[in-house]
């Protein structure tokens, strides 16, 4: 088959791929910066809370969160008045990755964060700032720095999860490429798998990419 | 839901958990001999070689393990078929398993080589020094000194690693491997029982990956004491 | 009246007692040397003075500000850090900020002076420890000299009432400890109150006006420098002394 | 508001038919529509039914069920095959067509007329994928003949494309497809030193639908049309535009066809 | 004939040459001090010694054995190795080895002693560093004085020829200097050739013989302690003195 076909009906999934991975990264971010916070607290409910998330977080597989994100989480809404019937599938697969990896997430900044010198806190506090500026100016750059290698392995993990999304059936370029080999049914699925797996590859390279440029601009050298 | 479905179901599940653990554990020891190879290979630098793994390294690692199965699937036998092609004789059979454990092997000897490496630099530079410096040759003094310190620094790591790996394996029935996410789906196909059949395996995944995920604490806490007191 | 006046300072970690009951009395524009040997507490009774630390009990007085450690309110410990500026041994510089930010920082947020006012303010003080020309470096571009005097110079620029120094030189190059102790004499010169835990009895001698001796959590002497250092009469001082000058 | 729906007649029901994503040509993804057989009867059904209005997705098989299952899509289609199990799980449709079931080997090799070759030869079947009704046949099939057992084997999605080239390849000695799979793999160029059996069986598929009295309803109504459009020939040109060959003209295929569990 | 003799020693880094040419010769029994600043090159000149950085060029002679330090082997450098032990900074005791270990560690593997022999050898060793009751301790349980102790016992127990130490006192609490800088001038009286860089003038004075001063990978003087300490023509040494002594 052409080669050329086969690059242009993949690349057609390439908008929901990436939208997929960059927003589910991006909200799952924000979950594991609320569970670092919640694990960070004095009491032991909380902390047992961001556990037994982590825990759910780390022995889930991917596929099962998609799944079960996409239907069984409208039934959830529906209990609380929401409608979810007609959200789109998109939505569904963003709350599956980002909540299934918000433990991890979690995990990474909570190590990052204690590994924050403790006498950076103290120095702030010293200079008469609240913790919440303490935490705003001080720390969190400094947390996001110490965990960004961390971050990026998870990016890896986003991405491998994010060509999960076929299950759900939205047309990502997993889903294009299986199309696209069943159409033939299947006799150039080698060809079309190979062209995929590249085509993966250069999106990791270039977020990679990215990755650096933004780690070279925070770098306080 | 058919709550029956999911208790007979259950023990038929349990009995092909060995198929995923067989799976994940010899890929992970297949692929942490390979890891430390390749981590050796990049940190000596070796002319030639070191690019290529790194590249390797980097495929492996950007590469969603399912195209990954897929392509270690229809291309490893095609591409010995190509080899042996014009010896005629019984066809060249390799069984789904073995692709099945080759594949995840890879995948994880190049995230496990990124850890290894990781957990390397993480020792002390001054340690190796030392060593070297009391008269140990560089084999010994990684040997006696570097390894047994970073073997603890790198078990969380492979703890993640391992635990992905377990639960990646629910990818595998795509190649006719039935292990427990496969065996769901199949006990599932009959009546058409999906959502039951899989909350089942999440149960079974959350435990296993619960109780790896404890057991490697605690290793990680013998070796520590074992090596540092 | 007393500046600054701490009486029955009393703190322990996990049942193990660092403080005994400490009490201390400065005035205004007094230099206080804190030396004692590892361990004994020293470091502990700056962070408690600044309520880094929350000590079990005691009370402080500052000014016209009395507080008890045993309850004491969020409010109360931002008002009285707020009076206090601390230099710590590691230098403990803001590392994602540079080296004018590090000082705008305390006065932005802690102080709330305006931006620009706490840049003029800033520019003044790096100005006066020489390192304007540093102001948009980090610290991990710096030298551990240049890192400790843009500490300094994030505590004056607060105008503490007291500012706490935790063995300011200790980390620093045995060739960089020179300017830093320069530039606290100069403070001490301008009739800046301060407290200076130190190993360097050469500085404490040259700096202070007070010397206190702690050991084991308690207060084992309190004198002037003379009586301390030169005339010591307590056996255990004598002993730290000889050890700690023996080859130096 | 759902009772509300149902309880009046002149509105307009919405009903979500789910079909699976890559399942030529049965159903595939085709934009916002369902492509293939079971697609293009669905809207044809559609067109004569003024009280319902179907709204299409597709996705992949297995979840196709879990979203039955959970209430999310109403009724779905893939060339499903009935199972006393799944009847009592689901709705199931009359007949919507007849799938005609053979056998593919290499075609230098000795002919494969059956699974009695299969057994007694010793022959290497390639595994099937659970999820299809050729998976049920073998079993029934191994059942009816305890003493000429087919070697069966389950398995994910595998595309037929990949079973021929396995096969091939040598991995197996036959492998048992609809004919209108062959023909798309033969179409495409991969079916090259490969022949296919006479039928070997023929098998009805459903549309199944989540057990609801909403459903029930569409079933039935959905069953009235399905009479009259085989009536009227439209099945038959049908299959010929999708499978290949007007499959009802196989040899017992219009016998199972009236039977609503064949 | 010298002990050992250094010519011409040459090492970059990236293109930045930290060493240009140094040169250097040392009897039996010498003890000698490097004094210099902070980056001038004294421990890349020990670990070139050493071979723990590789030199761009330059020979070494060791008694009877010669090298050329830009085409050295293997073997080369475990033999030399082999004859010539360090004591680091930060001690960098073996952490995952007993104080014992530590030391029997260098003797099993880099001298072929038995084990048994080994163990003698190290428990006279910490008997005479006055540890021998730690012998079961792991680095992490001990002090910084006690680890470097333990560092110079590991040091001499496998005979030297040559001793190398940098700054063995440097990252120690002021109080615990002094029983360091005893054990090294004790193996000092007792004739060990040994190469000390160190920041504390009174311990060079103290045990060396020879002082070298080094400055921007040069030596820039080499005498007697009395000529480049008490009496310093050159500026920049004079300089460097008052700085680092001016406050201790
Ligand atoms: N956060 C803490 N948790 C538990 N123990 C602590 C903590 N901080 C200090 N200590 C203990 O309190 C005692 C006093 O410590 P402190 O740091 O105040 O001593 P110091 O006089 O400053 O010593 P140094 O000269 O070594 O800095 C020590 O025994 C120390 O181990
Ligand atoms: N591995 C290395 N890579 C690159 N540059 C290095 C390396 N090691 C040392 N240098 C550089 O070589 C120069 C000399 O370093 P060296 O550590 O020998 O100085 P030093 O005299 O021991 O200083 P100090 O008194 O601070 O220990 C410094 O500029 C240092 O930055
Ligand atoms: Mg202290
Ligand atoms: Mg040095």
């Amino acid at each position: 088959m052409n080669l050329f076909v086969i690059i242009k009906s993949l690349l057609a999934g390439l908008p929901n791929t990436v939208l997929i991975l960059v927003i589910s990264f991006l909200l799952s971010s924000i979950i594991g910066l609320l569970v670092m916070w919640i694990s960070l607290q004095d009491d032991r409910v909380s902390r047992g809370v961001a556990r037994l998330y982590t825990g759910l977080s780390r022995g889930t597989p991917p596929l099962l969160m998609l799944l079960l994100s996409y239907y069984e989480l409208p039934k959830l809404l529906q209990f609380v008045g929401i409608n979810a019937q007609d959200w789109s599938k998109n939505l569904f697969a963003i709350f599956g990755l980002a909540v299934g990896f918000g433990g991890y997430m979690g995990e990474v900044f909570r190590a990052a964060f204690e590994s924050v010198d403790q006498s950076q806190f103290e120095a702030a506090y010293a200079v008469g700032m609240q913790r919440k500026d303490v935490l705003k100016e001080i720390i969190l750059p400094q947390v996001f720095q110490i965990a960004l290698p961390n971050i990026q392995n998870m990016f890896l993990d986003f991405l491998k999860a994010s060509s999960l999304v076929y299950v759900i059936g939205i047309s990502d370029m997993y889903r294009n490429a299986t199309n696209l080999a069943n159409v033939h049914q299947g006799v150039f699925q080698l060809q079309i798998f190979i062209v995929l797996g590249l085509i993966y590859w250069l999106i990791t390279i270039f977020f990679e990419y990215l990755f650096k440029l933004y780690i070279k601009k925070n770098t306080y050298i | 839901m058919d709550f029956n479905f999911m208790i007979n179901s259950f023990p038929k599940l349990l009995s092909v958990l060995p198929i995923t653990l067989f799976i994940s554990i010899l890929g992970a020891l297949l692929g942490l001999v390979l890891a430390v190879g390749v981590a050796i290979g990049r940190e000596k630098r070796i002319p030639v070689l070191s690019p290529i793994l790194s590249l390797l390294v980097s495929l492996f690692r950007g590469i969603p393990i399912i195209v990954q199965i897929y392509i270690v699937y229809y291309g490893l036998p095609r591409l010995l078929y190509y080899f042996v092609q014009h010896g005629k004789g019984s066809g060249l059979v390799l069984p789904s398993m073995l692709i099945g454990v080759v594949a995840f092997a890879l995948n994880a000897a190049a995230n496990l080589s990124e850890s290894i490496r990781s957990a390397y630099h993480s020792v002390d530079r001054s340690q190796y020094d030392a060593a070297i410096a009391v008269g140990l040759t560089p084999y010994e003094a990684v040997k006696r000194i570097v390894f047994p310190q970073l073997v603890p620094n790198f078990i969380p790591n492979f703890s993640n690693i391992f635990l992905d790996l377990i639960k990646d394996t629910a990818l595998v029935y795509n190649i006719g491997i039935i292990e427990v996410m496969g065996k769901a789906n199949i006990l599932a196909s009959f009546g058409f029982n999906y959502l039951e059949a899989y909350l089942d395996a999440l149960v079974i995944y959350l435990v296993v990956c619960f109780i790896f995920a404890k057991l490697l604490l605690i290793l990680e806490a013998k070796i520590k004491q074992r090596v540092f007191a | 009246m007393a500046l600054l006046q701490v009486d029955n300072l009393k703190k322990s970690f996990n049942n193990k007692t660092v403080l005994k009951g400490v009490n201390l009395q400065i005035d205004k524009g007094d230099v206080v040397a804190i030396i004692g040997p590892s361990g004994s507490g020293k470091t502990t009774f700056l962070k408690s003075i600044n309520l880094l630390e929350q000590p079990d009990s005691g009370t402080l007085k500052l000014n016209d500000d009395q507080l008890d450690f045993s309850k004491v309110t969020p409010a109360e410990k931002l008002k009285i850090r707020r009076k206090i500026a601390m230099v710590f041994q590691n230098y403990a510089l803001f590392k994602n900020k540079t080296a004018l930010e590090n000082i705008t920082e305390g006065l932005i947020y802690g102080r709330n002076v305006s931006k620009d006012q706490a840049t003029q303010r800033a520019n003044k003080e790096l100005a006066a420890v020489g390192l304007l020309d540093k102001q948009d470096f980090y610290p991990a571009q710096l030298s551990g000299g240049q890192q400790q005097r843009i500490g300094i110079a994030r505590a004056t620029a607060l105008d503490p009432e007291i500012i706490l120094f935790d063995e300011p030189t200790s980390a620093l190059d045995p060739e960089l400890v020179g300017t830093v102790v320069d530039d606290i004499d100069k403070l001490a010169r301008n009739g800046q109150t301060m407290i200076v835990v130190t190993h360097l009895i050469s500085f404490a001698r040259r700096v202070a006006n007070k010397v206190i001796f702690f050991e084991d959590g308690n207060v084992l002497a309190f004198g002037s420098p003379e009586d301390i250092l030169d005339h010591p009469k307590n056996e255990r001082i004598k002993q730290f002394l000889s050890a700690i000058s023996k080859d130096h | 508001s759902q009772k509300s729906q149902s309880a009046s007649k002149n509105h307009v029901q919405v009903i979500n038919v789910a079909g699976v994503a890559d399942d030529r040509p049965y159903t595939y993804s085709d934009g916002n529509k369902i492509g293939g057989y079971d697609g293009e009867l669905f809207r044809k059904i559609d067109q004569a039914l003024p009280q319902y209005k179907f709204k299409y997705s597709t996705t992949s098989q297995n979840s196709v069920f879990v979203g039955l299952e959970s209430g999310k899509y109403d009724i779905a289609s893939s060339g499903f095959w009935y199972s006393k199990q799944r009847a009592q799980k689901y709705l199931f449709s009359n007949p919507t067509g007849v799938a005609d079931l053979r056998l593919v080997y290499r075609s230098d090799e000795k002919q494969i007329t059956g699974f009695s070759d299969i057994a007694k030869r010793n022959l290497k079947l390639a595994p099937i994928s659970s999820d299809d009704a050729r998976y049920n046949f073998v079993e029934q099939y191994n059942k009816e003949h305890p003493k000429e057992k087919v070697n069966l084997q389950a398995i994910g999605d595998v595309t037929s494309g990949d079973a021929l080239k396995q096969l091939q390849q040598k991995e197996f000695d036959a492998v048992f497809y609809p004919y209108q799979a062959f023909i798309g793999v033969k179409n495409a160029g991969g079916a090259k030193g490969l022949t296919v059996s006479k039928s070997v069986g023929v098998k009805n598929d459903y549309f199944i639908a989540n057990k609801s009295d909403k459903n029930k309803q569409l079933v039935q109504a959905i069953n009235k049309e399905l009479k009259k459009l085989k009536a009227s020939g439209y099945l038959n040109k049908l299959a010929k535009k999708w499978l290949g060959e007007d499959t009802f003209k196989l040899p017992g295929a219009e016998k199972n066809f009236a039977n609503p569990k064949g």
